[in-house]
């Protein structure tokens, strides 16, 4: 979840409501889309921004209502894409209604075919967003170009990755020359050598969420493992601060919209989400949150949203080059044992 | 409570004087330090979202949008807090009160078996709770049979269990010092207000308590203030309409980046909670509290 | 009663009655369980055998303050958080009396004791005597039926206290209140009470009028200890009463009991009726020879300190307008006294002067 | 403190029977139901990772795997927090010293002084020491001057921020319970001791140091338990090696879902510190602390 | 030296020194001021003028551990965590003495106040007396140069009180400690010291051997305050010390000053100089025409109470041994005196028996 300004909310009474969970500053900052969409699908919608973290929607929203067959009162909820692998896989969410929803046909090919949901029956993008490395040019005084370069002793104790165990892990295997787009504990294990390495010859200074920005801006770090996003915005203020896709290749994610088991109102979510397909609404979301959208046709859409939105159809971060698109993966899906093993692997190299 | 220095007594002519130099140092690095740091904060503005280093522009208005926009989850959370306060003290005083007057030898055990479950960590204490608190769990069962809850009521994801959360958590917070103020109390002054026609209650509301008053007061403190910044209980008994500003704050910190609007979010906690905690002293008589 | 705490014997079968109305002092050496005594009278403990009775009513399970009697403690006790006034008041404000009367009241006993001055001061500014007052007020201002009464007034000087006898026992008069004292002050206890209990080591020794207790002491004990008494070792030489001492024989009122012959004894006479004379007694006095050790100036009379030829000391007040001859220590003369000053008490192994707790009492 | 009865008295044989009834009713509650269900989770077992309802089946693995595999962690925890009650106490005892005994009228002002701080929330307070300990802040400016850390020296991601944050975040838990010991002590006692040729130090050490233990033992609970079982501190601002219990719990918790583990951590937590605090009291003096 | 609490006035203007191995004891009414001097001098309070010196130096910033001087405090003030060895051990062990001879002394002490058995003992186990002789042997186990007692020995019977002040004289004479006394026993005080200072309200007024204050008072307030004195308002009628006293004219020493005709004056009789005569006094005695108005029984003396003609109380103690006529209240009869029994003291406003504080003096 990521981008804010300042919001009002608004209350709307009577009629169909469907409820909508989504990341905090994950919508433009008014909500004007919320309205348009609630136009366009004839229903209030009650638009929570009460995912803060994947583990903590799971502890607090989801297994506590899901897990004993209650509904947790929501109609549609948007979580990350192997925290939707495992919703899916306990089979607390149905089936999207696609006939109602046209536009879900302009979801980018490369999105089309997750292997934790084949041919996207349950879930669709939100949002997507590259991994790759970040670095603080004037503190590194080079530029960096491979996940190795975050083992440089030069840069001991000021190099942080991310507490995202698909993130961090999915960089190193593919250092290591492993696919992550299929991963087995076995090929993983190179890749959580050289991060429990890292960790133990002090060379890195700790796991770490989002806040990584201030370190980095602040020139505390020289490197770290980076969501393109945030450096999107780092890099407009401060040139020194640069965002790559290491040679080796970088990750991919995205954030899945799932409806519940428990929803009654499957059609009205389904439609309320095919309305940010339309490639045009598509450009507005991305015009005020700056995230990668999976929407084909939002590049030209944008362009025709005056200088700025010209300036962000031409931000690679923000509408990745087909060569940028090619270096990353999508950390393939893990079956519940195998999560356990590299949760827990994880774990005991992150020091919890 | 006030106890004046014994006939012509000036207090701590005797302190060493070296123990001023923490208090001074205390004062700089501890109080003074972080609070300059924290208000410069939240007078702020950043140019955007990944400004780390905000201009200093007084920027007021960090202020007055923090309370417009986090209004109700303030009043949410003294209203917890408070609550939870009152009932730890409804709870922790008798506890105290039977420790410390009717406790004998086993008052060490007593008080262990207090505290004991807090040695847990605080997320499991509240985990737990949610076990205690289920749709299916004991207490709804029979608050459900004695028909304090409707039969689909729930007490999870409603503010009774995040109260109950809080109570639950901070609960030694307030027993210890009442435990402590109490244990001094020269019971013969007890005897003395029974012997002048004062039953075992109004010897306690106008000797015992009275004298007990300071512990009241640091465990209200010490139980208050963590409680109504708290953000756990909110997140694992709560529901989603029972967010308090210590879930705010953790948004703004951790996932929003935005530390203007968190340091005007502490300011405006440590201003109503300064103002409520000298209304209570007030309302406990300031004159008796020290 | 008895009260034990743990195998500590503190108060041993203690059994008397007091009359309403009266003035009953108790007396004994420090730690004898006076305070112990008065604690189960006020009800702060249970007596561990034995009850406590008040006008008839077995009490020893009732609460303090469902007891009509009110306490004067040896600590005093003031509620340090409250003013003298509001401490006065407390008594009355829990019977829930009509606040002008509390007013009323309060200030009369604050007048009485000499601090309405005070009223507004927390007890830890008062002096040691203010505060003992204090408790007095407090106490008093309930007219309870009985009062109890811990060495109140020990902490004062003697004027304050004797004008403060003065006024317990107009109040006593007026409003009839039992009282009873505890007091290390035997002039206090002789004059204001109507008995005396004197206590020793948990045991009540002897109950009396102060005359009776002062004039016809019951043992050695009571006779030491109550003002002072030269105590001389005697044998019982006839059954009409004679007795030897010191190689003399001597003509003495037996009290009770029936000496035999050859039975060891004590004749206690009182210092003040003894007389220091230069001459052997005449004219039905009896005594015998001294030498004088000291002499010690105090105030109305002068304390002489004679040694009987066995060694034992024998002290004489003698009055100032009495005229002494002029003495020297080592000078010879004879202590002698009235036969019907002197009386034989039954000989007591312990020393009674030295109330030391026997070791077997604690453990 | 021993206080005994004053002579012959029998402690609260005043306190009002009801009184029991909180207590008892605590005990229940608040004991022996999240004890029991903690107990039973942590001897359960789960058949998959998505097992929420584990079966109980003695599985005592679930505490010697604990064990062995985080025995680091608890040890560092013991270790944080133990060093941040001690530096509490040598911070906090002359703090509440100062306030209680020279702090004439102004005590109630000083008091609010250590405590307001402390009304923000606990996260913006550890964000503060966050920017207070950054590598170019004024705390390692400064220590880096006076030459204790060297030039590429740090305080973030060290043991010392993470017990820095700990100290300062659980000082006013120490500090109210030893203000209200301190505050009821005698002064009278003081100068007696000073009378028999105690200097200050020896007054304090043999007078009020000891009939402030209460204080001291109440504030070491208050401290210990929740640094014991913190994972805020260590998470921002420790590094990967300075990550303790709390963390592990948290990581067990919401990141494994692995429940019989969580609680088979809180047990063991429960009992190692359980056994702390009775070796701290015999340490202080049983005896003489209740 | 003068101290003040606000605008209180505990303490004004005392000036006196004390020697080295005196005996001095403090008298006065409540709250006048002893106990505040008494800290001034150990070094609990400092003056809010004047000085302290102790051998000479000015101590008054000294604090009270390197003044080589101990307290017993009126309020005790024992270590409540201690136990009694433990309490008495405690100065010893500060001045860092072997702990063998800690060990010895405390032994030593504690047997002198008869509480060895008593050793183990925490402080809230003991009776009042007894805890107050734990704070006895606290203090003396130090042989401090000077001894600063508060009512030491006030909670303790006559016998026991009688063997402590025997005890403490005795140390005295061996280790040659200077004592500063407050008690309020004017026996106490006047046996026991070398000197005595009266104190009212704050003020110091009169300072003298025992004999001189109770035979020759400077003042009516002391004459009133050491001992019971009869206090008759009279007129000075003649320069060579002729006063007129209820009608009659009598003749009189002189005290101090020179008292001019016309003058208003007190005359003084101590109870016990004054003898009761069923005829007018002959052979060199004085005395005035009387009525009995009461008659009190004490152990040793019987007190007289009298009505002079313009009702003044005059008090005749009159011993066991004086053969008293029988007397009723009502009787008439003449209360006489020698003459040099009887003093002229200058006339006061205030009342001395009643130490009332001023109003002015509380704000
Ligand atoms: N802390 C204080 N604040 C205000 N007044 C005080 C304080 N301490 C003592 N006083 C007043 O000072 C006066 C002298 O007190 P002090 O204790 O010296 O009397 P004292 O002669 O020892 O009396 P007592 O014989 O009753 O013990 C008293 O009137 C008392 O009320
Ligand atoms: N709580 C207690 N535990 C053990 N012994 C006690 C306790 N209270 C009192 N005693 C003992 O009981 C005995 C009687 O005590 P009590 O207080 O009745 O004496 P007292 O006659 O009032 O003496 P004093 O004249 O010294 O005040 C004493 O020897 C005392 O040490
Ligand atoms: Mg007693
Ligand atoms: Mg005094």
């Amino acid at each position: 979840g990521r981008r804010r300004r300042r919001r009002r909310r608004r209350w709307g009474g009577g009629g169909d409501t469907i409820v909508i969970s989504n990341w905090i500053e994950y919508i433009d900052e008014d909500k004007a889309l919320i309205a348009a969409s609630e136009e366009a699908i004839g229903a209030k919608v009650d638009y929570k921004e009460d995912v803060n973290d994947n583990n903590e929607y799971f502890a607090t929203v989801l297994q506590p209502n899901l897990g004993q067959g209650r509904s947790p009162n929501r109609d549609g909820f948007i979580v990350t894409d192997w925290m939707a692998a495992r919703v899916i896989g306990l089979q607390w969410v149905q089936e999207l209604v696609r006939e109602a929803a046209p536009n879900l046909a302009n979801l980018r090919a490369a999105l089309a075919d997750p292997s934790w949901d084949p041919g996207r029956r349950y879930s669709v993008p939100w949002q997507t967003g590259m991994t790759g490395i970040a670095y603080n040019r004037s503190v590194t005084g080079r530029d960096l170009t491979s996940t190795q370069d975050l083992l440089d002793p030069a840069f001991s104790g000021r190099v942080t990755f991310l507490t995202e165990m698909r993130d961090t892990v999915g960089l190193f295997m593919l250092l290591d020359g492993k696919d992550p787009t299929n991963p087995t504990f076995e090929d993983a294990q190179g890749a959580f050598d050289t991060i429990e390495e890292a960790k133990n010859s002090g060379q890195l200074r700790g796991f770490t969420g989002n806040e990584y920005v201030n370190d980095l801006s602040t020139g505390n770090l020289a490197a770290c493992i980076a969501w393109s996003g945030d450096v999107a915005q780092l890099t407009k203020d401060d040139p020194n601060i640069r965002f790559v896709i290491p040679a080796e290749g970088g990750m991919l994610w995205s954030d899945n919209f799932l409806i519940p088991e428990t929803s009654e109102k499957a059609e009205l979510a389904t439609r309320w989400i095919d309305f940010f397909y339309d490639p045009v609404n598509a450009a507005q979301l991305t015009m005020a949150i700056q995230y990668i959208s999976p929407v084909d046709g939002v590049a030209d859409e944008l362009r025709k949203l005056g200088p700025d939105g010209v300036a962000l159809a031409e931000n690679p971060l923000v509408v990745p080059t087909d060569e940028s698109l090619a270096q990353v993966r999508i950390f393939g899906s893990l079956d519940e044992e195998e999560e356990q093993r590299f949760d827990e692997r994880f774990a005991a190299i992150t020091g919890a | 409570m006030e106890r004046e220095p014994a006939p012509g007594v000036k207090r701590g002519r005797f302190a060493p004087y070296g123990l001023l130099a923490p208090g001074v140092l205390w004062l700089a690095l501890f109080f003074l330090v972080p609070l300059a740091t924290l208000l410069r904060m939240s007078l702020s503005s950043k140019a955007n979202r990944f400004d780390f280093e905000p201009d200093f522009t007084w920027e007021w208005s960090n202020y007055s949008d923090a309370i417009t926009e986090f209004g109700e989850q303030f009043r949410r959370s003294f209203a917890y807090a408070g609550i939870a306060t009152v009932l730890c003290i409804l709870i922790g005083y008798p506890l105290a009160y039977v420790i410390a007057f009717r406790g004998g030898r086993y008052r060490n055990l007593l008080l262990g078996l207090v505290v004991v479950p807090f040695f847990t960590s605080y997320l499991i204490r509240t985990f737990a709770w949610r076990t205690l608190l289920a749709d299916e769990g004991p207490v709804v069962s029979l608050l459900q049979d004695v028909g304090v809850l409707a039969d689909g009521g729930r007490l999870l994801a409603t503010s009774w269990a995040v109260i109950g959360g809080l109570t639950y958590n901070f609960l030694p917070f307030m027993v210890l010092p009442i435990y402590v103020a109490l244990e001094k109390i020269d019971v013969r002054l007890v005897d003395a207000a029974r012997d002048l026609y004062s039953n075992g209650w109004r010897a306690f509301r106008k000797v015992v308590l009275p004298l007990s008053l300071p512990g009241v007061f640091a465990g209200s403190l010490l139980t208050f203030i963590p409680a109504s910044g708290d953000f756990v209980n909110a997140q694992f008994l709560g529901g989603p309409n029972h967010t308090m500003i210590g879930n705010v704050v953790q948004n703004q910190f951790l996932v929003q980046l935005d530390y203007p609007t968190a340091a005007a979010l502490g300011f405006i906690l440590m201003t109503i909670i300064t103002v409520a905690v000298l209304v209570y002293a007030r309302i406990l008589g300031t004159e008796e509290l020290v | 009663m008895t009260k034990r705490f743990g195998s500590f014997v503190a108060v041993d079968r203690a059994d008397f009655a007091i009359g309403r109305g009266e003035f009953f002092a108790m007396l004994g050496p420090s730690g004898c369980g006076k305070t112990t005594t008065l604690r189960m009278i006020a009800g702060f403990e249970t007596p561990t055998e034995g009850v406590v009775r008040l006008e008839g009513a077995d009490v020893s399970r009732v609460p303090p303050y469902r007891r009509n009697v009110n306490t004067v403690f040896q600590h005093y006790a003031l509620f340090p958080h409250m003013s003298v006034w509001d401490n006065v008041a407390f008594g009355p404000r829990s019977r829930k009396v009509p606040s002008d009367e509390v007013k009323r009241r309060v200030g009369e006993l604050l007048e009485i004791v000499r601090l309405s001055d005070f009223a507004k001061r927390r007890p830890s500014q008062l002096s040691g005597g203010q505060q003992q007052r204090v408790a007095l007020a407090r106490a008093l201002v309930n007219y309870p039926a009985a009062l109890l009464l811990d060495e109140p007034l020990g902490a004062l000087d003697l004027k304050l206290r004797q004008a403060m006898q003065i006024e317990l026992k107009r109040i006593q008069r007026e409003v009839g209140i039992t009282f009873v004292f505890v007091t290390h002050d035997q002039e206090e206890a002789l004059t204001m009470s109507d008995r005396i209990a004197v206590m020793n080591e948990g045991r009540v020794e002897q109950i009396g009028a102060p005359r009776e207790i002062y004039d016809e002491p019951r043992s050695v004990f009571v006779a030491g200890f109550i003002g002072s008494a030269n105590l001389l070792p005697a044998t019982v030489t006839g059954p009409g009463g004679e007795v030897e001492v010191g190689g003399q024989r001597l003509p003495v009122p037996a009290a009770g009991g029936d000496p035999r012959s050859g039975d060891h004894a004590v004749l206690m006479v009182r210092p003040e009726r003894v007389r220091v004379l230069v001459d052997a007694p005449a004219n039905g006095h009896v005594g015998v020879r001294c030498t004088v050790t000291d002499l010690v100036f105090q105030g109305p009379v002068v304390r002489v300190a004679l040694a009987a030829p066995d060694g034992s000391p024998v002290v004489a007040h003698v009055g100032a307008a009495d005229r002494l001859p002029f003495l020297r220590p080592g000078d010879q003369v004879w202590a002698g006294w009235e036969p019907d000053a002197a009386r034989l008490l039954p000989a007591r192994t312990a020393a009674p002067s030295v109330p030391d707790p026997h070791p077997e009492e604690v453990r």
